[in-house]
């Protein structure tokens, strides 16, 4: 059997990205065991909403199998997927949802990414204190899923008070300068709502202020914060939204290739047409196992997590 | 010779200058961050403004210069360079003070190219500026990329991150000294030596300059060469700042390095101007961004209020000269 | 005073000098068309009707934001707000066609607002430019943030579909022949019929000089917001069609796009101090970025080096069509 | 009753007087001609007449009545046309659309073919002297200077006011475009018409004007019937109570000493608007070069200065070979270039004074640091020798008058002795006493030694100054004219004869 899938990614900045990409590429390459040529192109670039219409638009040409994209938008490839559709073509989003009806999600559940981190810090801090939250770019879904998810949580702790949200546009350094500002105008807040890069950011500024010990903030899965975790003993805890994703997506694409049938129909999430995946957790108690995990790889690597083969298939009936 | 000294210095004249506009802002800002949410203008916190204000101030350092060139000289792939300098800066030192020598050289070479680059296109090809920086700025997007993909973005030398977060001297940490030295090599280059001179002449008037027999294309080309490296030591620093480097560091620098210029009083036409009332416009800026990030209202709130007083801002600089005198 | 003089210059190159000085995209449409022979050499299908529909219906938006961007460009200024005006028509319509109920009628509606908004959006950048005199690259970069914080206050998150009444057309056909084809030709009759009024003229001399075109009695700061305001609208038509081809709103949308306007533009011949250019060039332009993207990926790049390649061509692009039309008009 | 009447007008840039009290009156049916100095603020008078200038006090009467002019529109209306002295064209669009720029025909559409019509009556009042590639659908940034004052002219004439204002409409004319000129005007005089003429050219004024209105430091001093007055007193009028311009001495050039060294020798030379001119020049000599304007004098200097390199030919500087590859390799050589456009090639706008009198020395000297107390020294002694009048070496060259800025300029050549000093058209602009300083400097440089070309648009000062006079025309030297051969008469014939 062989099958080409096409890979698109809407951004470039960031190593997550690249480590998605990688691990996907890898994800197919291990499908030749099974006898199964899986060939990926993929279209990697800094483009705006109409630029990624156009990376899918380009797949349709190239007449690909199926289509695997991290999305830049959740609704605006609705009329392009029907198109891919309309060609006989499979369509898988991952990361980040998308509305579309001709398309499936896979992923992980980005309320729940928000949620998690809120419940560990509630858990952390006893149900009371002050805190502040540092999003991503407002206006992005992903983002504002987090947000959602972090906000229902707080809702059942009255006694936990968010007293500032700012935005860091996901930038560690934008993420840094926020937490500096915040901290310097709410010097007694306990705890940290942050995602992502921005939290290596937040978390440098809140030992450059040697409140080390006083704060509890949600963390990131990269190899160097992990490292800083565990050497500084940090109070954080962090949700995983692993790279390995978009592997998770094409090993599903490729049992519904080869015209696999899921066991429980993907229904979930606001669009109904999602297939969520575990999220992994770490925080101080399995800190050490994520460490390991790690161990020998680069700086920048992020923890990480994905559907196997194996894992997939027995998704399938 | 005929001395008829004819200067007026009114108070209202010194009060129009762009540093004391910029200065007197800051001073209103400040206290208006500490009425809107209390110890905004401590100490400390001033401080660790002025470390933000100190990388922004030292991109516009060679935005200044480039604009002060005429030639409607603008740059717009200092994000790029910053970003780049950030990652080949922590590849090379990799998290041990032995290697911020090499990072450093590194960094300012590469900074130093690209702005040749530009400087070619922008002299030789007599490419626009706005244009060539531009497209130089897609490049190193890609670049970034590329890089990325061969060498894991690294991490910042321990010397470097103290240097740029901690005390170094009298309180003030290294960057921040190191943004005075560049303010006063600045005013040094540009009121004391000759290339200052040819800098603002040719900014003012090209052609008189080079009939004059002032090294235009060669100036025009340091100009550039110079922004790009003052991006590469602006990106070494932000590196020292946020401990490691990753991929677009240097965005959120692009346009406003060039609103520090003009609320500095240089006005993108050039051949006027200077950098110590950049200095003052980083600081403003900087100021303004983050009072905005310490009151509590929704980012887009947030965002129409930075937009509308950049705008009100913006009408004590520079406006165009009125069409009927 | 000058190297002028009466010996006639030798007439080497006279008619290719003359043909970019009539069409100043010469260079840009020969871009172009080399991008298309070798897209298809690559991809014969993406130089297919429905290819080559597919990617007008993809840069129909950035066409017409290019486009836009011309009209200030012509006069000497720039846009940095263009996109953001995108992105704030773009949730304004669609929250108005929602609220509205999402039938003919509110689509209809919809647009008429989403005309008027991009219209607002001009004049308050002519009025901030030519009015007031700030500087347009600063300025109009302000005007971007407030308008997009203002699409954020208008739609926080991105989502709302549009009405199926909307995308469908937009995307789909009449007659058997797609929509966007109409919209391409009604957007060249409007081209031809603007290239043809006083405005455009006018425009185009307050770029050449400024000072020179007010002391002619041209009403200067008059004919610069009516470029800001033209500018608007046409960027209003850009999120019309990104709202047709993506049927949802969003408030980022268009925040890239800016750049990429800037970039067809001077792609397209047009000279950024003014004075000088196309529209038709533009529209060109956008098209050569939107195929150097693909043919990036038709040839088969590594996905780590597209960026760098596509940065890279987009750069040569822009110098190539500069050092063309420079050589030729020389 | 007068037409137009300008009554105690002024206008004042920061702590600048531009016009103090500007008087104006002109008739229905007459040409009146404004005279004064540089800067003594014709231009500003006019400009405030059109609109384009807004007064800080005075009063406008048209036709007895009080008039605002809000801006050059409204003064379009009233009836006022103007041509700008700095011309208001815009060089990428057509001759036509230039001419009916601020008043296309067409509604929200522009009538192409009305336009092309329209424009071309105008262009035909100047057929046969409008020179080559002169069309309605010419682009004007290709056209040459004389040509774009003409679509100037036009474009003055196509508002058909009734009051039309000329600054100086003439500066780059050649004889026959003046006289075609003088023509229309009178016609349009005999119309009704009521036009003021703006011109440095005394035999213009004469030739042409019915009274003369005065204008001197920014005050209407005298309006004459130019019947009723003569060259001498309007040059009275003019300079005030200061003897020493009207009794300037007629200068007598004397043959330079066969003996005289060759600094610098021509061979050959071609060039962009040129073709094989040589010539020599002496220590001590001042040559001059004439014809007609625009036939490669100024192009000849430029190559030479390295401005726009030669395209062959060889250059020998005292006896060692000249590449004339730049303005840097050239002056570093010893040679000087002084362009009477000083705005363009000159004045570095909004620096100080020291910066724009030193670079020329700072590159001679090799300076890499600025220590303004001693290039103060430095520059002092040259602008003491041009009598430049300013404040203090801090205050922006553009707080002085425009003969002041013009020494700042020559003075940067002087602080270190050139060899060579090319001048190109160098009083183009300025008034009569600095045209007096210049040239007197310049012969007591001659005198020194200094090899010295000259080029002038005015035969008058060619022949007052010059020691010999190449005759250019048609980018090659056809004549050299010396000793007692140096007549006006020659000089015309030698300029027309091959023309
Ligand atoms: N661009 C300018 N900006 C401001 N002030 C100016 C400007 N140009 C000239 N001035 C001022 O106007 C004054 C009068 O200038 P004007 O040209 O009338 O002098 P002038 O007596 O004619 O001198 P000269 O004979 O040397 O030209 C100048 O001394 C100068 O201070
Ligand atoms: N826009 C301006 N800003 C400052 N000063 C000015 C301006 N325009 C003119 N001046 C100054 O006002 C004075 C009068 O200038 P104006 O142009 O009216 O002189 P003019 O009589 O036309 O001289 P010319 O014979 O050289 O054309 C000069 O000193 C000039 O430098
Ligand atoms: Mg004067
Ligand atoms: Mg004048």
């Amino acid at each position: 059997e062989d099958y080409k899938i096409g890979l698109s990614n809407g951004w470039v900045g960031s190593e997550w990205r690249t480590q998605m990409i990688e691990e996907a590429q890898a994800a197919a390459a291990a499908w030749k065991d099974k006898g199964v040529n899986v060939e990926v192109v993929v279209q990697s670039a800094n483009v705006d909403v109409p630029g990624q219409i156009a990376h899918v638009r380009n797949f349709i040409s190239e007449g690909v199998d199926a289509i695997i994209i991290n999305p830049n938008s959740p609704t605006a490839f609705d009329p392009v997927f029907a198109q891919a559709k309309e060609a006989g073509i499979l369509v898988i989003a991952t990361d980040a949802e998308v509305s579309s009806p001709d398309a499936l999600y896979v992923g992980i559940d980005q309320k729940a990414y928000g949620a998690a981190g809120a419940e560990w810090l509630a858990k952390t801090l006893d149900g009371k204190g002050n805190i502040v939250a540092i999003n991503g770019v407002a206006g992005h879904p992903a983002n504002e899923l987090r947000v959602a998810g972090y906000k229902e949580v707080l809702a059942k702790h009255p006694d936990i008070k968010l007293v500032n949200e700012v935005n860091a546009n996901w930038d560690q350094a934008q993420g840094q300068q926020a937490m500096q500002n915040l901290l310097a105008t709410y010097p007694d807040i306990n705890g940290v709502l942050v995602q992502d890069g921005m939290a290596a950011g937040a978390w440098k500024s809140i030992m450059d202020a040697g409140k080390t010990d006083q704060i509890a903030a949600t963390g990131e899965i990269r190899k160097d914060f992990i490292d800083l975790w565990t050497k500084d003993k940090l109070n954080s805890g962090a949700t995983v939204n692993p790279p390995g994703v978009m592997a998770s997506a094409l090993n599903v694409a490729v049992l519904m290739l080869q015209g696999k049938e899921l066991k429980e129909p993907a229904t979930a999430g606001q669009y109904e047409n999602a297939m969520y995946l575990d999220i992994p957790f770490i925080d101080s108690s399995n800190l050490a196992e994520a460490a390991k995990q790690l161990e020998g790889k680069p700086g920048y690597y992020s923890y990480t997590d994905q559907l196997s083969i194996a894992d997939a298939e027995a998704l399938f009936k | 010779m005929d001395q008829t000294p004819r200067s007026r210095f009114s108070v209202i004249d010194i009060v129009k200058t762009p540093l004391v506009v910029a200065v007197a802002l800051i001073v209103f800002l400040l206290f208006l961050g500490e009425y809107l949410s209390p110890g905004f203008a401590s100490g400390q916190q001033i401080l660790r403004l002025l470390i933000v204000a100190a990388l922004m101030g030292i991109v516009a350092a060679g935005q200044n210069l480039v604009i002060l060139g005429g030639r409607e000289g603008i740059d717009l792939s200092v994000g790029g360079v910053v970003s780049l300098a950030a990652i080949i800066a922590g590849n090379l030192m990799a998290g041990e003070n032995s290697g911020i020598v090499l990072a450093i050289v590194g960094c300012l070479a590469a900074g130093a190219l690209v702005g040749l680059i530009n400087g070619i296109g922008v002299t030789l090809l007599r490419i626009p500026p706005l244009v060539m920086t531009l497209g130089m700025l897609g490049v190193l997007q890609g670049l970034l990329v590329v890089i990325r993909n061969g060498i894991p973005s690294g991490r910042a030398a321990p010397g470097l991150s103290q240097f740029v977060t901690q005390p170094f001297l009298l309180g003030l940490p290294g960057i921040i000294w190191l943004w005075i030295v560049i303010g006063i090599c600045m005013a040094f280059l540009l009121g004391r030596t000759m290339i200052g001179y040819r800098i603002y002449a040719i900014g003012s008037n090209e052609q008189a300059a080079f009939m004059a027999g002032m090294p235009v294309k060669t100036t025009r080309i340091l100009l550039f060469v110079l922004s790009g490296m003052f991006a590469a030591v602006a990106g070494i620093c932000l590196l020292g700042y946020s401990g490691s480097s990753f991929a677009n560091v240097g965005e959120q620098y692009m346009l406003p390095s060039i609103i520090a210029v003009v609320f500095g009083g240089t006005p993108l036409s050039g051949g006027k101007g200077g950098y110590t009332g950049t200095m003052a416009g980083a600081i403003l800026l900087t100021v303004l961004q983050s009072i905005l990030t310490t009151i509590n209202i929704d980012e887009s709130g947030r965002q129409m209020v930075f937009g509308a007083t950049l705008l009100l801002l913006m009408l004590f600089y520079g406006r165009g000269k009125a069409l009927r005198a | 005073m000058t190297t002028d003089l009466v010996a006639a210059q030798p007439a080497r190159g006279n008619a290719l000098k003359r043909a970019v000085e009539r069409f100043p995209f010469l260079p840009a449409l020969i871009i172009l068309v080399v991008l298309l022979v070798l897209n298809g050499l690559y991809q014969p299908r993406s130089v297919s009707f429905i290819g080559l529909t597919g990617l007008i219906k993809t840069y129909l938006a950035l066409m017409l934001l290019a486009i836009a961007q011309t009209y200030v460009v012509y006069a000497g200024d720039i846009d940095l707000s263009a996109g953001a005006i995108v992105s704030l028509v773009n949730v304004a319509i669609i929250t108005a066609m929602d609220a509205l109920g999402g039938g003919t009628g509110a689509v209809l509606a919809g647009l008429g607002i989403g005309l008027l908004v991009g219209l607002a959006c001009g004049i308050v950048n002519g009025i901030v430019v030519a009015t007031l005199r700030l500087q347009a690259i600063v300025a109009t970069f302000a005007t971007s943030i407030f308008f997009t914080g203002l699409a954020l206050y208008v739609m926080p998150v991105a989502g709302t579909p549009a009405p199926t009444a909307f995308w469908r057309t937009y995307g789909g056909r009449i007659l058997d022949i797609p929509f966007v084809l109409y919209a391409v030709i009604v957007l060249a009759v409007l081209l031809l019929v603007l290239a043809r009024t006083k405005l455009a003229l006018r425009l185009l001399s307050v770029g050449d000089d400024q000072q020179a075109a007010f002391q002619s009695g041209l009403p200067v700061t008059r004919i610069r917001l009516q470029g800001y305001a033209l500018c608007g609208l046409f960027a209003a038509l850009a999120a019309f069609c990104i709202t047709g081809d993506t049927a949802s709103g969003d408030p980022l949308v268009g925040g890239k796009m800016t750049l990429n306007s800037v970039a067809a533009v001077v792609l397209g011949g047009t000279a950024l101090a003014g004075g000088f250019g196309t529209v038709t060039g533009s529209v060109i332009g956008a098209l050569i970025i939107g195929l150097i993207g693909s043919l990036v990926f038709f040839v088969g790049t590594p996905s780590e080096w597209q960026n760098l390649v596509q940065g890279v061509a987009i750069l040569l692009a822009l110098m190539a069509g500069i050092l063309v039309g420079r050589r030729a008009s020389r | 009753m007068a037409r137009l009447a300008a009554k105690a007008v002024s206008k004042t840039y920061g702590a600048t007087k531009a016009l103090r009290r500007g008087d104006l009156e002109v008739e229905a049916g007459e040409v009146h001609v404004l005279i004064g100095s540089n800067g003594s603020g014709k231009s500003t008078l006019c400009k405030i007449v059109a609109g384009s200038v807004r007064p800080d006090n005075g009063e406008l009467l048209f036709e007895g009545h009080p008039m605002v002019v809000s801006g050059p529109n409204a003064a379009r209306k009233i009836g006022i046309g103007i041509f700008y002295q700095e011309l208001s064209l815009a060089p990428h669009r057509t001759v036509a659309e230039n001419i009916l720029l601020s008043d296309l025909p067409g509604g929200v559409f522009v009538d192409r073919k009305a336009l092309n019509t329209k424009a071309q009556r105008y262009i035909d009042l100047f057929k046969n002297v409008t020179g080559d590639n002169f069309h309605a659908g010419a682009i004007v940034e290709t056209l040459r200077p004389d040509q774009r004052q003409l679509v100037e002219i036009m474009k003055a004439l196509s508002s058909e006011a009734p009051i039309l204002i000329f600054d100086e409409p003439t500066s780059a004319l050649d004889r026959a475009q003046v006289d075609r000129f003088f023509e229309i005007l009178r016609e349009l005089k005999d119309d009704g018409r009521s036009i003021v003429f703006i011109s440095h050219r005394m035999d213009e004024i004469f030739a042409l004007g019915d009274r003369v209105t005065v204008i001197r430091d920014g005050e209407t001093v005298a309006t004459k019937r130019i019947a009723e007055t003569d060259a001498a007193e309007v040059i009275r009028l003019m300079v005030g109570g200061d003897e020493t311009l009207t009794a300037a001495e007629p200068h007598q050039p004397t043959a330079v000493a066969a003996t005289a060294k060759t600094v610098l020798a021509v061979d050959a030379l071609s060039g962009d608007g040129f073709g094989n001119v040589s010539f020599n020049v002496a220590a001590g000599e001042i040559l001059g070069l004439g014809g007609l304007h625009g036939q490669g004098q100024s192009a000849v200097l430029r190559a030479l200065f390295g401005a726009t390199p030669p395209t062959s030919g060889t250059v020998l500087l005292n006896d060692k070979a000249l590449a004339s590859s730049s303005p840097r390799a050239t002056i570093n050589r010893g040679l000087a270039y002084i362009s009477g456009d000083r705005r363009r090639d000159g004045v570095i706008a909004g620096r100080p004074i020291l910066e724009n009198v030193t670079p020329v020395h700072a590159l001679k000297q090799r300076l890499s640091l600025a220590t303004p107390s001693s290039l103060r020294e430095k520059a002092k002694p040259a602008l003491e020798a041009l009598r430049t009048k300013f404040a203090g070496f801090s205050h922006p060259i553009g707080s002085l008058s425009g003969g002041n800025q013009q020494k700042i300029v020559i003075a940067r050549w002087l602080i270190d002795r050139p060899d060579v000093l090319l001048l190109d058209d160098p009083t183009k602009g300025i008034d009569l006493q600095a045209k007096t300083d210049l040239f007197q400097l310049i012969r007591k440089l001659a005198a020194e030694g200094m090899a010295i070309v000259l080029y002038s648009s005015e035969d008058a000062e060619l022949l007052g100054n010059a020691d010999r006079i190449l005759v250019f025309n048609g980018g090659s030297v056809t004549r050299e004219l010396t000793g007692a051969d140096r007549t006006p008469f020659n000089l015309y014939q030698a300029a027309y004869e091959a023309a």
